[in-house]
């Protein structure tokens, strides 16, 4: 099993870059240098800033100082360096406080500046409309949607492998009757579906209710696929020798499925839900592009997505679309890492 | 010498392995042997032990990573003016466009799966006239007359019928025999057989050797039969190659295989055949140990950790080659002369 | 045969109608109704709804019924062959839809066709050449299409149109073909314009294809029919695209019936941010508004689109596959 | 109204108001228009109860029903029980009752005061008896005759209906062009005694999404476009405007703000929340609170004019300027002065402060509506942020924009952002500004069904400075036109000094007021009232636009 997955070099890559944004998510806090909300409108639009690297010789990574105003003619912000103002930056700087892991109080980040608040001088991916630190806001919003996305797919992990294990394992009526659902199910358009029940939820939600109400709709979307896997591999599990003979050894059925059936198809079930991850981030960025998913203030991905999705985001401040490299790069990661896993969990692809 | 005395297939040290990342599998390594027009060589061995690969070697088929890497099979054809020419198909192009003529042309292949070896979409009369078709140069009307013919020569009852079915419309036997008219279309010369009989029952089993041998007397066929069944081979065989891991351990004719076999493996596997004679209740002798993983190839002599025989600081150490221990019978083996 | 075919009517016939109890279920789930969003519309642009109004409107439409009454008047003006009058086009329905559903056909159709040119051979040289550079490079260019959310794939590439081949801006017809009468000139503007949204549309699909073709002809391939096919001497190409290729395509046959709906519903978000004149956006500002006529029979109908669709896609592999033609015959 | 009036008189004790028709004006279809048309729509439509259940406020003074008398065939008499001043107003406003066709036709409103009547008939159960009349209907897909002669006279629906105004519908709005015809027998001709209108056709396609919109008028696909075309793409279509060929015309509007943020005055849930709502201090210190400057460099690109809900100055309702930065300034040190001072003077940890029940950390919740002209959300999301320096979290909530409305009715809102469009002509479009509206009312729709009602229904307001400025309003009816505009200034200062509504940045372009135009077009106004009132463009002739060369 090792050894065909590694044969898989993408995968390799794949699931390297998905540890690596499991990172992010869980030092999110570490790594953005600015509290997403704070704006400014001095400094609304600022391109993403230049650091220089080298100052006098020695590698002493510094950015420029700058002034804002808007042009007149143009209506554009424009923004001018000051060369005389250089501003040093500095790993494990002090910025704003927050707890680590939601625990250890703290006020370290990853990178920050020496002289000066970095919340006022450091803006590696720029700024938005709102003049809202675009790399701080992005590190949150990482943590919001691939969160959102390992929640949907654990609770569709959870419908899925009950029912499809139902499905399969007894047969018969209960196997048609949840088959007809999950028909009836794929038969609906899934947007509409959303639509109806995103805008069914009660207004007076916090965003901690709403974000878990998205992550449960996303969720009754995906989880007919995983029921699909979970019951096809019951059912050819069910004529194998060893549950057979455990049956007639007289085991209890809980006893046959938890200890005999489950390992047998773990490896299905974790390429499987690999799979449905990235279909969970997709489906996120969506609901919020249409405004039914996560809304402002909250950070996610589909958020950031939505702000950039304009006119003026394009031709004026082309920055803005960064988000969706993360975006793009975690699905491929999520797919080929799947990918992978299937591959190598079963050769012939079944 | 005459072209009688010559083999049609002369196939001498071939290797073919597997390049897997985890590591190379030999998974022939070294295996010779000659095939007579009209005879019927036999390979026996273990499962694992080659024999598949060594018959899609010959044919060039072997999938990737695998690959023919060295030794060679010499096949004798006849060529446009009526004389005879010899090929090497280990050198040709496996894509190649001679390679594909002798395919189904001068070498056919039968498979032990005659359901899964036909393709289930598409019925037994299309790849026949396909066959047909590629290898004779027929129109379409006069290839699907071969083919009914075919039929009728396997022993298809209805064969006008049966042409426009599907394999899994045919009962198990039939499919069987359908699968070598299928490989008889190009009317080649030698039959790769491998494992024939095996998903049959006994007496149909009985029923395909039949109509083999009678192929083999009206074509002039040659057969390599390629079978763990040592009941088939004599039955059925001229000659014996005997496999282990990749390599012949021993080879002859098939009564001297069966009366004075010489190799270790090869006792032990005529050991294990259970006869009528013996007491009943009396355990039947297995092989001890199992074929080793093909990535822990042993050092020496790949039998020697099961070997009765086994002689320390010499199975272990060095490899034996096949070496002839009378006119007809070769052996690899240190029992029979030292490294 | 016949009474596998009418068990299945039988089974389609009970989904079509749960499908119709969700879709009403969906469109009624939003808190309010249409007369609240409307009062809302004409606030928004500063007109005036008077409360003894709302509950006119709210009798004239029914909406003060309980939600199953709605329901079944709903059932038995559909059973009829009526769906209502929009409330908010004032126009009935059938006409509504009519004027999009087409359209939308092409586009789906379209994109459908391009998907599977696009994935077919993708997913049989990936498959047949695994693991090779070959293989990653392709996988990886089928993967791109569904990484990149569409909508953002969609106003980019519009944008770049405009500003780098001063190209049209959305929608399926320049603006002097949108009310012209069917023409040869006027097809050939609307060819023009499929190429952007049918290509988005496409290249979501895209990844999903390859990779259902790639796993069922890997599992093909390593069959013994395929060795015996090389063995009697045809080409790599034949032996491939005749056999396992075929084989393979089989399953495909019963993802036709899901695809048309899907890409219909998918193509929702693309034919918003390009303003394609389809069914998508109507569905999306029908429920927004809560025009509950029209959502309705969008949702009922792209429901019964998928059922009639998996049955199709049943006789298709039945028609297709001997396997399940012919059980039983012997 | 005032276009296709001759004149009109108003009586000096304002109890009637007399319109005089043109001779000889016909509908587009060339059927006279006469006194009967108004006589059939105020007889069969107005005072038949199927179509109208109950009368119409904007008909009414002081809960008095009007009546329309004949007077001959060009003239008509509107007649009210006591004195109505603002009568004419009413007619000449974008109101229900005035507005000519681009209001009456509105959805199924069955106002506007005239139909073509030798249309309408057929489809009118009086004419062709129910039976006929449902008939029809049921033949068209409709339920019923009403729903089907609301279809036959809203213009933008039914090409048919004849009209007074320069174009008329040739293929109806709900479909995916909308194309506008012109009116052979409109009544205005230019100097040279051409025939209004210049332009044969307008043609309007639909854009079903927003972006697509602005692109396209950013490439000049649109010949005229301003509604839609949003502030934060202004430095867009600049860029493009000469590489395309097009003009770009703002015009700022004549409203206090774009974006106020309404505290709900009938608030009856969180009882703290209630209390603090109700103390004016405390939302002055909110005003106070905010850095307008900021929200106007970011949102209106510097364009607008920060300040408070007041009407522009130029305007007869304004009570002066000294009233644009009453509480509207920020000022933290008096805004945390105030705060203290009224009892909020505990905080937590992060500087926010505690409520006074012990309850933890004061949160006010913030609703906005997504897909409003200017974005309400995002300009909350930042007011939140500034307001953390006074120590005050606000929890900002975006709702689809029916659902904001659905809140404000069932009095869920604590602070609702809304924009105050209209409400420059207080007297004919009030609710942005006062609670008096029930479909309507940030600032509590409880005091709205009260004062609608006249104290049977809803809830008074607790406030004596609310219930002043509205017994201000309720008087201000009968009153003559100068007097009407003391008592406007008055109620602005009152509103303004009392801050129930907090004002932020106004007298923008942000609603309708980025026009982008052709240059093929001539006679386009560089700038143009942009008022509700105004129906832009109307304000600008469009009967007069012309393609040059």
């Amino acid at each position: 099993m090792r050894w065909r997955f590694r044969r898989h070099k993408l995968a390799i890559v794949g699931s390297i870059v998905v540890i690596f944004f499991y990172t992010v998510v869980l030092f999110a806090d570490f790594l953005a240098y600015a509290p997403p909300t704070e704006s400014e409108a001095q400094r609304s639009l600022l391109a993403p800033q230049g650091i220089h690297w080298v100052d006098h010789g020695r590698i002493d990574p510094y950015v420029y100082g700058f002034t804002g105003r808007r042009d007149p003619l143009t209506l554009k912000r424009v923004y001018t360096l000051d060369p005389t103002k250089k501003i040093s930056l500095r790993i494990f700087a002090h910025g704003f406080p927050y707890r680590l892991f939601g625990l250890i109080p703290t006020d370290r980040h990853l990178i920050g500046v020496v002289g000066a608040r970095t919340e006022d001088t450091l803006f590696v991916l720029g700024t938005d409309e709102q003049g809202r630190d675009l790399w701080s806001r992005l590190m949150y919003a990482t943590r919001t949607s691939l969160i959102i996305g390992l929640a949907g797919v654990t609770i569709a992990l959870f419908l899925g492998v009950l029912l499809g294990g139902i499905s399969g394992f007894y047969g018969g009526g209960v196997d048609t009757a949840i088959q007809r659902v999950i028909e009836i199910l794929r038969s609906i358009p899934t947007i509409p579906l959303w639509l109806g029940l995103a805008a069914a939820l009660p207004n007076d939600w916090t965003i901690g209710q709403v974000y878990f109400a998205i992550t449960l709709i996303i969720s009754l979307i995906g989880w007919t696929e995983l029921a699909r896997v979970v019951r096809g591999r019951f059912l050819s599990l069910r004529e194998e020798e060893f549950v057979m003979a455990a049956e007639l050894a007289g085991s209890s059925q809980v006893r046959i499925i938890l200890s005999h059936m489950v390992p047998s198809f773990l490896s299905h079930i974790i390429a499987a839900t690999t799979l449905a991850l990235p279909a969970m981030i997709v489906s996120e960025t969506s609901l919020s592009f249409l405004g039914l998913g996560l809304r402002p203030p909250a950070v996610s991905w589909g958020v950031l997505l939505q702000q950039a999705q304009n006119v003026q985001a394009l031709a004026i401040s082309p920055w803005l679309l960064i988000p969706a490299i993360p975006v793009i790069t975690v699905i491929l990661a999520f797919n080929f890492t799947g990918d992978g896993l299937r591959d190598a969990a079963d050769p012939y692809g079944h | 010498m005459a072209a009688a005395d010559q083999p049609i297939l002369d196939v001498r040290d071939l290797r073919t392995y597997f390049f897997r990342e985890e590591g190379t599998v030999k998974a022939v390594d070294g295996a010779s042997f000659e095939v007579f027009a009209g005879r019927t060589v036999g390979i026996v061995g273990e499962s694992g032990c080659g024999k598949t690969v060594t018959a899609k070697s010959i044919l060039r088929i072997v999938e990737r990573p695998g690959r023919v890497v060295g030794g060679q099979i010499y096949l004798r054809r006849a060529a446009h003016n009526g004389q005879a020419s010899t090929v090497d198909l280990a050198t040709l192009d496996p894509d190649g466009a001679e390679i594909r003529r002798i395919r189904g042309g001068d070498i056919a292949l039968v498979f032990q799966e005659p359901m899964s070896s036909i393709s289930p979409v598409h019925t037994i009369g299309n790849q026949m006239v396909e066959t047909v078709q590629l290898h004779t140069g027929l129109g379409a009307s006069a290839a699907r007359e071969q083919a009914i013919e075919m039929l009728r020569l396997v022993g298809i009852p209805k064969p006008e019928r049966r042409i426009d079915e599907y394999a899994f419309q045919l009962s198990g036997g039939l499919r069987q025999r359908a699968m070598i008219a299928l490989a008889l279309g190009g009317h080649p010369r030698i039959l790769i057989a491998d494992e024939p009989t095996t998903a049959l029952d006994v007496t149909t089993q009985a029923q395909i050797l039949d109509l083999l041998r009678h192929l083999q007397a009206q074509e002039q066929m040659a057969i390599v039969l390629i079978t763990h069944n040592l009941g088939v081979v004599a039955e059925m065989c001229d000659e014996v190659v005997v496999m282990y891991l990749g390599r012949v351990v021993e080879r002859g004719p098939v009564d001297a295989i069966f009366h004075a076999p010489k190799h270790p493996y090869t006792r032990m596997l005529l050991r294990s055949i259970p006869s009528i004679h013996a007491q009943v209740r009396t355990k039947l002798p297995t092989i001890a140990g199992s074929i080793p993983h093909p990535f822990n190839r042993p050092r020496g002599c790949p039998f020697h950790p099961r070997c009765p025989d086994f002689m320390p600081g010499v199975c272990d150490q060095n490899e034996p080659e096949l070496r002839a221990v009378s006119e007809s019978q070769a052996v690899s083996c240190f029992l029979y002369g030292a490294p | 045969m016949l009474a596998y075919l009418s068990r299945r009517v039988v089974l389609a016939l009970l989904t079509v109608g749960a499908i119709s109890v969700l879709s009403f279920v969906i469109i009624r789930l939003p808190p309010g109704d249409y007369i609240s969003s409307y009062i809302a519309s004409v606030s928004m642009s500063g007109g005036f709804v008077s409360e003894q109004e709302v509950q006119v409107l709210r009798r004239e439409y029914g909406l003060d019924k309980p939600v199953y009454v709605q329901y079944l008047r709903w059932m038995g003006m559909v059973v009829q062959g009526r769906f209502g009058v929009s409330l908010e086009y004032r126009r009935p329905v059938s006409e509504v839809i009519g004027d999009r559903l087409w359209l939308t056909m092409v586009v789906a159709i379209a994109a459908v066709v391009l998907t599977w040119a696009l994935a077919l051979p993708i997913g049989i040289y990936s498959a047949v050449r695994q693991y090779s550079l070959g293989d990653y490079i392709a996988t990886f260019v089928g993967f791109i299409g569904l990484a990149v959310p569409s909508f953002m794939l969609a106003l980019v590439l519009m944008y770049l149109g405009f500003k780098y081949f001063n190209a049209n801006i959305g929608g399926l017809f320049s603006g002097e073909f949108d009310l012209a009468p069917w023409s040869l000139a006027k097809v050939w503007d609307l060819a023009k314009h499929l190429p952007l949204p049918t290509l988005i549309l496409a290249l979501a699909g895209t990844a999903q294809l390859i990779r259902i073709m790639r796993a069922n002809l890997l599992d093909e391939l390593s069959k013994p029919y395929v060795v015996t096919a090389r063995a009697r001497g045809l080409s790599e190409r034949r032996v491939i695209l005749k056999y396992p290729v075929r084989v393979a395509l089989n399953p495909f046959a019963s993802t036709i019936g899901y695809l048309l709906p899907y890409v219909v519903s998918g193509s929702i978000i693309v034919s918003l941010v390009l303003g394609l004149p389809t069914v998508g956006p109507l569905l999306l500002r029908a429920l927004v508004a809560q025009d509950m006529f029209l959502a309705g029979t969008i949702v009922l109908l792209l429901g019964v689109l998928t059922v009639v669709g998996t049955f199709l896609s049943d006789l298709m592999l039945l028609w297709i596959d001997p396997r399940i033609r012919l059980e039983g015959t012997r | 109204m005032p276009s296709i009036a001759q004149s009109w008189l108003l009586s000096e004790d304002g109890k009637s108001a007399t319109i005089y028709l043109r001779k000889g004006h016909k509908w587009s279809d060339g059927a006279p228009f006469t006194a009967d048309d108004f006589v059939f729509w105020y007889e069969d439509i107005y005072l038949n109860t199927d179509i109208q259940p109950v009368p119409n406020p904007d008909f009414m003074v002081n809960g008095k029903s009007g009546v329309l008398r004949k007077i001959n065939d060009t003239t008509v008499r509107f007649e009210f029980p006591e004195p109505n001043y603002l009568f004419l107003d009413i007619l000449a406003g974008s109101t229900a009752m005035g507005g000519g066709m681009a209001q009456q036709g509105y959805e199924d409103r069955t106002m506007g005061a005239y139909r073509p009547a030798h249309y309408i008939k057929q489809f009118h159960p009086k004419y062709v008896g129910k039976d006929e009349a449902d008939r029809k209907a049921k033949a068209a897909g409709f339920p019923s005759w009403v729903a089907y002669i609301k279809n036959r006279w809203d213009w933008r629906l039914n090409p048919d209906l004849p009209m007074l105004t320069p174009w008329k519908t040739a293929t109806p709005i709900n479909t995916p062009t909308w194309v506008l015809e012109r009116n052979p027998y409109f009544y205005e001709v230019d100097t040279a005694g051409n025939q209004l209108p210049y332009l044969d056709r307008i043609v309007m396609t639909l854009a079903e999404n927003l972006e697509v919109l602005n692109l396209r008028a950013i490439a000049g696909e649109y010949d005229l476009q301003e509604r839609h075309t949003a502030m934060p793409k202004i430095p867009v279509f600049l860029e493009n405007r000469d590489k395309v060929g097009y003009n770009l015309a703002l015009d700022p509007a004549l409203n206090g703000c774009d974006a106020v943020l309404q505290t709900n005055q009938a608030y009856d849930g969180d009882p703290e929340i209630v209390a603090w709502l109700h103390t004016a201090d405390f939302r002055r210190a909110l005003s106070m609170g905010i850095d307008r400057d900021q929200l106007n460099e970011t949102f209106w690109l510097g364009l607008g004019t920060p300040g408070s809900v007041a009407p522009n100055e130029s305007l007869p309702y304004s009570p002066g300027p000294e009233w644009r930065n009453k509480w509207a300034t920020l000022d933290l040190a008096q805004a945390n002065g105030l705060l203290d001072k009224v009892g909020l003077s505990k905080k937590d940890a992060d500087g926010y402060r505690l409520r006074t029940d012990g309850k933890g950390r004061l949160r006010l919740e913030i609703a906005t509506a997504a897909g409003s002209f200017i974005n309400h959300t995002q300009i909350s999301e930042m007011v939140k942020e500034q307001w953390k320096k006074i120590g005050i979290q606000g929890d900002v909530k975006e709702f689809e924009r029916s659902l904001h409305f659905t809140r404000m009715r069932s009095n869920e809102q604590q602070i609702a952002v809304w924009a105050n469009d209209g409400s420059e002509v207080l007297y004919l479009f009030p609710r942005h500004a006062l609670p008096v509206d029930p479909v309507e009312a940030f600032l509590g729709k409880p005091i709205a069904d009260w004062y609608a009602s006249k104290g049977t229904a809803g809830k008074a307001p607790k406030d004596p400075e609310l219930l002043r400025a509205l017994d201000l309003f309720r008087s201000a009816n009968g009153k003559k036109t100068e007097e009407r505009y003391k008592i406007a200034q008055e109620i602005w200062k009152i509103l303004v000094d009392q801050v129930y509504s907090i004002g932020t940045v106004g007298q923008s372009p942000a609603v309708m007021g980025v026009r982008v135009m052709s240059r093929k077009l001539g006679n386009m106004a560089s700038r143009q009232i942009n008022a509700q009132h105004c129906r832009t463009p109307g304000s600008s002739q469009p009967s007069t636009y012309y393609f040059k060369g």
